[in-house]
């Protein structure tokens, strides 16, 4: 199986050699990935990846969301509905957002959420045949971090696989960017990113190192912001 | 943006024990030339050149929904004027191919949209247009059971075989076969004829095409290969 | 019930039959529906034919016009097929312009026209560079049971071996136009080709000549245009991929049924007086 | 006018090549002495007040709810009934059902080539047909929903208004639509002091446009309702003194009154046909 692991594999391709690692019989399938009777498919192009026990995944490359459980996204409110918002977090269609999965919402004190506003949330229903709905709360009615994201920020698009590349802790990026400016920061995996700065300059530097970041490696990373640093400097 | 140039030398007629006609112009392309739509591509093959993009999986008109699978639809834009019938044909050739890769039973009710803008058509333009649209949707990786790649071979009055024809050759050609193969068996998806030819020609295209197809293939992967590393 | 699951899950329905090698409306997996050619029907048309497939009926007929050639093509007339699928024939097209299937299916038969070389425009040239033909010929589809491709072909080559023009003459000095319709003479047809389509059903089984029903089950096609011992056009667009062995297999069918239909062709004429 | 992009197309202008015919055979419009021969026989062969034979068929259209097809010698007319089925669009709905019918001469039913687009003549004649129909369906038994009549002349050798009127009684009474009665149609062309009942084409043309002025002369076109005995509309084209055109009218009802039994009969079989398919 070593053969296959980082390596890029296409639509089509068939995986003989993956078998469950001895001891466990579990075989989990991640993105990409497609059981087909014995065999295993790949479905998209993408770099395969291991980890275990047994976990299989594709790193594709791929601008268009489409909602997965668990992941935590920004979306937008577009519609507000008797006992619930409509989102649109970018996949094929909006997703529903109950009033009652806020923290602390009651049918007698509603959110105040309006249209238009920036969403945090969790998906917490994922599947092909049904549109996806958010939480805003855990498992123990906290809002850990979600909610309507309030204060104004910049919301910015990205693909998916840079979003993932921000929130994988191998990343020096946000640290880099830390250590010279001060901002907030929501990273979904719907591939939107919200900022907020403390001036119009920062934000657009920010966003421009973010989109420029996609195709580098660390010690690109850390150099860029050294030098986007120096110029900030420069300007203010 | 992903956006680079892979040129293919003529290394291809090395895999091919067939004298210099039986080789493929040389194959080029870009991945996500446009920065709106899901995936995108421009093919080149020689001096035919096709721009394709995709859009999707995306929300779809009730009118158009389909609650088992993904609707998949596909607009072919001539370089001037309206669509006409012949375009239309184009069109739909192209989609049946398509519908035939794209797994399109993951994503129900929704809309997988591609576009295809004739750019430049001087010999085997269908080809051209179904790989640009089969490299589209890898750049924006729908989900899809194979990949698939079209070549087109020309016979002359004479009887003989010409791969990849440009579009002087397949005016003069007596018949102009366009087949369009998939990956994973290489069993045929797609044949498109014009003119007369006798069965054993039929058979020798089928036999060229089929060879020549793998070189698209190996094209798609490391094209791929260059894009996925890059931003890994 | 029987009509119930045909209803509720007709896949499951068909799947039963074919199991057993046998079409729900008894057929067999290769065998073809009965056909019903009348030639020459409608005689306000210069050229005219009716053919039933089953239930699938077109009717084409060929009106003979005359205009000036293109300047850069003087010696070359006009063919303008077009397939014509009105609300009349079935449910599922509305009124108004040619739909998508339609439009495919008029290019496809210009196509035909083109490829087996049947009908030369260099044949329709009255006067070069002055006069020639223009030949409407337009298929309507009467009622939509499924291969109205292999109907439209049909219908169209005897049409247009029906068709005959009356006498035309230009006056050289003048350049006035001169009709004879006593004296007619036909057009020079030189071949018959004949098209074949099969369905790919559940991605496995081949049925020939489908009906509506199979049709919208299918999961790929193969339609085959024969002429005599040529190959005029082997149309697979897309669908489930098949294996060289069963394309082989589809030509071989088509070369046999090409003659058949052929031969029901010439008898037709020959019955029909004019 | 804009090209047309959803067909193929010919050269711009193109000419029937039967307006070059030889002056002496045939004028701009036909004589009527042209169409009567002496001791008024017509160039058909019939005298002015026969019908001519009518073939008459149900159930010719796989596809469709109900469907006819009739031929009145070289006259061929078919029609395809579809419904009832809900509106579209919501604005029109309604509590009566709604009938609506499409009229269409084929490109070459003609001995002028008709255009593909449906043209004034040609609505103008659907709307004749919905007016014949629409009082004898029980619409109002079928709220927000719509009833389709679909024509198509395959051939037009005159009569084709009344020919078209009885298909789509045929079709609509197969379909099992809910009417009041039949309706028949008949035709009569009205030329000086003849009677030519069942108009040919040429006669038609001849009446229509005749070249020489006729003090009295048109065509009447009645639908009628056989069991109540009611007409449900009545066309006339041409100038003709009152009583004349009552006159004329007079000799419609006749001749739908001949024509019933042929569509009674037509009718029962399909029934019969049916019931037997039923059988099996």
């Amino acid at each position: 199986m070593a053969n296959h692991i980082g390596t890029v594999v296409l639509p089509g391709d068939v995986l003989k050699d993956i078998k469950p690692p001895d001891g466990s019989k579990k075989l989990l399938l991640g993105p990409g990935l497609v059981e087909d009777g014995d065999v295993i498919k790949v479905c998209k192009p993408g770099i395969l990846r291991y980890r275990d026990p047994g976990v299989y995944w594709l790193d594709c490359h791929q601008k268009r969301y489409v909602a997965c459980k668990g992941d935590q996204v920004l979306g937008i409110v577009t519609q507000k509905n008797v006992d619930m918002f409509r989102v649109d977090i970018g996949c094929s269609e909006l997703a529903s957002l109950s009033y009652l999965s806020f923290e602390g919402a009651t049918k007698r004190n509603r959110p105040d959420v309006k249209v238009g506003d920036v969403i945090y949330a969790k998906v917490l229903v994922a599947n092909k045949d049904m549109e996806p709905e958010l939480v805003c709360i855990d498992s123990y009615g906290r809002s850990s971090g979600m909610g309507v994201i309030r204060g104004g920020g910049f919301l910015i698009h990205t693909s998916l696989n840079l979003a993932r590349k921000l929130l994988n802790p191998q990343c020096v990026l946000m640290k880099a960017l830390g250590n010279r400016f001060k901002f907030e920061i929501a990273v979904g995996m719907n591939g939107r990113i919200w900022l907020n700065t403390q001036n119009d300059v920062q934000t657009i530097a920010i966003a421009n190192a973010i989109f420029a970041a996609e195709y580098m490696d660390n010690d690109q990373i850390t150099s860029m912001c050294k030098k986007l640093s120096r110029v900030m400097s420069g300007m203010e | 943006m992903a956006a680079f140039t892979v040129v293919k030398k003529e290394d291809l007629e090395a895999q091919q024990k067939e004298e210099s006609v039986q080789s493929l112009r040389c194959i080029t392309s870009e991945l996500g030339p446009l920065t709106q739509p899901d995936g995108s591509a421009v093919f080149t093959q020689g001096d035919t050149t096709a721009l394709a993009a995709v859009y999707g999986p995306a929300d779809v008109k009730i009118s158009k929904e389909l609650i088992d699978r993904a609707t998949v639809e596909v607009i072919y834009k001539p370089k001037v004027g309206l669509p006409r019938p012949v375009d239309r044909k184009l069109e739909r050739i192209i989609k049946n191919t398509l519908e035939a890769a794209i797994m399109a039973l993951n994503h129900p009710r929704s809309l997988i949209s591609i576009v295809i803008q004739e750019t430049e058509s001087l010999g085997a333009n269908l080809a051209c247009c179904v790989n640009a649209a089969c490299m589209a949707l890898l750049d924006a990786a729908v989900s899809m059971n194979f990949m698939v790649a079209a070549v087109s071979a020309a016979v002359t009055d004479k009887g003989e075989i010409i791969l990849d024809p440009v579009s002087r050759v397949e005016d003069e050609a007596r018949a102009v076969l366009t087949f369009v193969f998939d990956s994973v068996d290489k069993n045929i998806v797609t044949v498109i004829t014009s003119g007369q030819f006798s069965q054993d020609e039929y058979k020798k295209c089928l036999y060229l095409t089929k060879q020549a197809c793998d070189n698209v293939f190996s094209f798609y992967k490391d094209s791929l290969s260059k894009k996925l590393l890059k931003s890994a | 019930m029987a009509e119930e699951i045909r209803i509720v899950q007709p896949k499951e329905y068909y799947k039963r039959f074919l199991e057993k090698d046998v079409r729900p409306d008894n057929r067999e997996l290769a065998e073809f529906r009965p056909v019903v050619l009348n030639i020459g029907c409608v005689t306000t048309a210069e050229g005219s034919a009716l053919i039933k497939i089953g239930n699938t009926t077109v009717i084409c007929g060929v009106k003979a016009e005359l205009a000036k050639p293109d300047a850069d093509q003087p010696k070359d007339g006009f063919i303008v097929p077009n397939v014509e699928l009105p609300p009349l024939c079935s449910s599922n097209f509305r009124p108004g312009p040619p739909g998508e299937q339609a439009q495919v299916l008029s290019q496809t038969m210009a196509d035909v026209i083109a490829d087996s070389q049947c009908l030369l425009s260099e044949s329709l040239c009255i006067c070069p560079g002055k006069l020639v033909w223009v030949l409407h010929i337009d298929l309507v589809c009467l009622d939509y049971d499924g291969n109205v491709m292999d109907a439209c072909m049909v219908a169209l080559v005897s049409a247009l071996r029906n068709t005959v023009l009356p006498k035309v003459t230009v006056d050289e000095e003048t350049g006035d136009i001169q009709t004879d319709p006593t004296t007619r003479v036909p057009l020079q047809v030189t071949c018959c080709p004949v098209a074949t389509t099969f369905i790919v059903f559940d991605n496995k089984l081949l049925l020939v000549d489908p009906t509506r029903e199979e049709e919208s089950m299918a999961t790929g096609a193969v339609t085959i245009v024969t002429e005599g011992d040529n190959l005029c056009s082997i149309y697979k667009p897309g669908g489930t991929p098949l294996t060289e062995n069963q394309i082989d297999n589809c030509i071989e069918r088509a070369f046999t049924h090409g003659r058949e239909v052929c031969r029901l062709i010439e008898d037709t004429l020959l019955s029909v007086d004019r | 006018m804009p090209r047309d992009s959803r067909r193929l197309t010919g050269p711009e202008e193109c000419f029937s090549p039967y307006d070059f015919c030889c002056s002496a055979e045939k004028k701009p419009g036909v004589a009527i002495s042209d169409c009567m021969e002496v001791d008024n026989a017509r160039t058909d062969g019939r005298i002015s007040s026969q019908l001519r034979p009518v073939f008459l068929r149900a159930g010719v259209v796989s596809q469709a709810r109900g469907s006819a097809y009739i031929e009145l010698n070289q006259t061929k007319v078919i029609c395809s009934v579809y419904g009832p089925r809900e509106v579209l669009r919501r604005e029109d709905f309604s509590l009566k059902g709604q009938l609506t019918c499409d009229f269409k001469f084929l490109t070459f039913s003609c001995k002028q080539r008709r255009m593909h687009q449906q043209d004034e003549h040609e609505k103008d004649m659907a709307v004749r047909i919905l007016e014949a129909m629409e009082s004898s369906v029980c619409l109002h038994k079928y709220p927000k929903s719509q009833i389709n009549i679909y024509v198509m002349v395959l051939q037009n050798d005159g009569s084709a208004l009344s020919a078209a009127i009885l298909a789509s009684c045929v079709a609509l009474a197969s379909a099992g639509i809910e009417m009041y009665d039949l309706v028949l149609a008949s035709s009569v062309a009205i030329c000086g002091t003849q009677m030519l009942t069942d108009p040919t084409a040429q006669e038609e043309d001849a009446i229509l446009d005749s070249s020489e002025k006729v003090e009295s002369a048109g065509i009447t076109t009645m639908a009628f309702l056989p069991s109540v005995n009611q007409v449900s509309a009545v066309s006339f084209d041409g100038q003709v003194s009152l009583d004349t055109l009552k006159q004329s009218q007079q000799v419609c009802i006749e001749n739908c009154q001949k024509i019933y039994q042929v569509v009674r009969q037509c009718l029962v079989t399909y029934a019969m046909e049916k019931r037997k398919l039923k059988g099996r």
